[in-house]
């Protein structure tokens, strides 16, 4: 029982003391040492000891791990720990083939992760063609998009918008640091911009009148 | 390919451009519909998307559709609305705009164009770029072994939307695509009916409510009940016929009563 | 490849300096964390740049871990990383073992979620087949559906309904918020084949239909 050595925990409303901080750093290692996906602070709070911070036990986590083989990185709400990418030569055993996406998937995989929340009709409107349901299915699949809320247009149409899961696999901390994101809305490119008057490709024009969705942008990661 | 000779003035294409040119156009399939098609088309103008001349990428665009015309290469709806539409749009760039008409002018249409090119490089741009970054099980990797330590075992179920929606698409489709057959566990037929109340109608000497020789279990689910009625009335109407047994019914929608026809039988 | 790499015969046959010995450690931790086995010396050595001491590297990682919440671990020949012991009891969310619903269950809620309230005998009816107790006790269970009203028809069955703990699991703000058929059929959910087995002519069999749809897509130019 290491007991009363933080100051730092007011536990009036504990009975016990939450352990030092050095000892909620070793737990928070383990835990995520022994998950291969990520792990909210969440559910560290539900698993370590009543009192502790996992929030703050994780800072030190990380700084610990600057420079080593292995880096302590955030995913969206989640922490996990991956390999450094400068040692992925290493790794050559561990790599496991993946499905090739085609330049359709990748494309519209980049039109969700850019746009999000965005509709199907959107979609076909940036791509110039519609999209396949085969390429929304695979990217359903592998959990690199999921629905998001529904427009507030009429049809109430579903939207997509990428996944903690799609974050992990491209090492982004969050919908944020996609790259190039800024210069993007800077330059207007992200905008739906409803066509002057009649659209050559004669899609999705029931779905205009949504640009009051423009202020929901920010909110990348909820149901 | 050598880019800005694609489409040189049509008096006289040497070999080399005609070759390109066809090449080009034999390589249609490998276009994501016209916009795609307009997008490779405008890099030959060599240009910010935004300063692009709509007007020239209108010329090659309806120069590509009238050359994959002449090589019979059926072109599919998707060009053909474009192309009538950027002749629609270069009419409107060369003519002096018509006080009286209606509608976005020219230039708003040329600009948004030129907005869709830009808007759709961007994002094969930023496709690029997401591919080109470090991937996980690629470039960095995650925990090869995850640590189990057996002591709880509990088992919790998972389903997602799509789950959901899939089972329900599955069920709710299910009747577009099966062969016809009627479904025989709720339906009582007359020959069942008929057999059940011969053993039943000689122990019926008064009026009795023909829904009382419903067979049991066929009383509340609706759908069974209303084919048990069905048959048990159909099959009285035979009996009757027979001459086994009389039916009335007091007023319309009243209940049918039937009894036997005593020393008949 | 056991090639002369004893740590004794310097690199004089080298063209290259082995990296320095902080990096071969860096290395080590990096193919210990994504390895799914533990990891012999010889194997470390061939994947290693020619001229490291993976022996040396090992022994400074281990050092390094005493006292964390991993550790650097033997096992038989081989090397791996590990959660301390007294770190255990952190672990025991990590055996929650998580099972896919049976497609009996899904449909079953699905049929609830959509219809609501709904008896059993309209469950029946929408599914086909009769619904087994355990199913609807299971969904109980999981709290993703309650008791309705009861229904005043003959008989007066109960009727089902979905809970906001189902919403929640689903993240749905309400009911209404599912996607109808049109939609499903639009964002390309709906398979367009038979259930396996309901199709008496072998058709249906189980791969995934996505090929023989060209018939039905207008998308000609989708890659």
């Amino acid at each position: 029982m290491e007991d009363f050595s933080n100051p730092d925990t007011e536990g009036s409303d504990s009975l016990f003391e939450a352990p030092p901080m050095a000892e909620q750093e070793r737990m928070v290692e383990a835990v995520l040492f022994a998950s291969t996906e990520p792990v909210t602070i969440r559910d560290l709070e539900a698993r370590m000891p009543h009192g502790c911070n996992p929030g703050e036990a994780l800072e030190y986590l990380r700084k610990r791990y600057e420079g080593r083989g292995v880096r302590v990185v955030r995913v969206g709400e989640a922490w996990a720990i991956r390999t450094a990418p400068d040692l992925g030569f290493l790794m050559q055993k561990e790599i496991v083939e993946t499905r090739k996406l085609s330049r359709a998937a990748i494309e519209t995989l980049a039109i969700i992760a850019y746009h999000q929340p965005v509709t199907r009709a959107e979609i076909e409107e940036i791509r110039g063609v519609s999209v396949s349901r085969g390429t929304i299915d695979q990217l359903l699949e592998m959990e690199w998009i999921r629905l998001g809320r529904r427009r507030m247009t009429p049809g109430r149409p579903v939207t997509f918008v990428v996944t903690p899961v799609f974050l992990d696999h491209f090492g982004l901390e969050s919908a944020r640091d996609l790259p190039g994101l800024k210069e993007l809305r800077a330059a207007g490119l992200l905008e739906s911009r409803p066509p002057p008057g009649s659209f050559p490709l004669g899609q999705g024009s029931e779905e205009r009148g949504d640009d009051d969705e423009a202020g929901d942008q920010p909110e990348l990661f909820e149901s | 390919m050598s880019e800005d000779t694609l489409f040189p003035e049509p008096d006289e294409p040497s070999v080399e451009d005609r070759l390109a040119a066809e090449a080009l156009i034999v390589d249609v399939d490998g276009y994501e519909g016209p916009l795609d098609l307009l997008l490779m088309l405008s890099r030959t103008q060599k240009v910010d998307l935004r300063r692009i001349s709509v007007l020239e990428l209108a010329r090659q665009y309806l120069a590509f559709v009238e050359r994959a015309k002449e090589l019979r290469i059926e072109l599919a709806a998707d060009y053909l609305v474009m192309a009538a539409w950027l002749a629609f749009l270069k009419s409107r760039l060369l003519l002096p705009p018509d006080p009286e008409e209606e509608g976005p002018s020219g230039e708003e249409l040329a600009a948004h164009l030129a907005f869709q090119l830009e808007r759709l490089q961007a994002m094969r741009d930023a496709a690029a770029r997401l591919m080109g970054r470090d991937q996980l099980g690629r470039d960095f990797f995650a925990r090869g072994q995850s640590e189990t330590v057996e002591r709880i075992r509990t088992v919790t179920y998972s389903a997602n939307l799509l789950d959901l929606m899939q089972g329900y698409a599955r069920i709710r489709t299910r009747d577009d695509f099966r062969p016809f057959v009627m479904d025989r566990d709720s339906v009582f037929t007359m020959e069942e009916a008929l057999e059940r109340m011969r053993g039943l109608i000689g122990f019926t000497g008064s009026w009795t409510d023909m829904l009382s020789y419903l067979p049991d279990g066929w009383h509340s689910d609706p759908v069974k009940r209303r084919s048990a009625t069905a048959a048990t009335f159909a099959a009285s109407l035979q009996l009757v016929k027979e001459g086994q047994v009389e039916l009335r019914q007091s007023e319309v929608f009243a209940p049918i009563q039937l009894r036997h026809v005593n020393g008949n039988t």
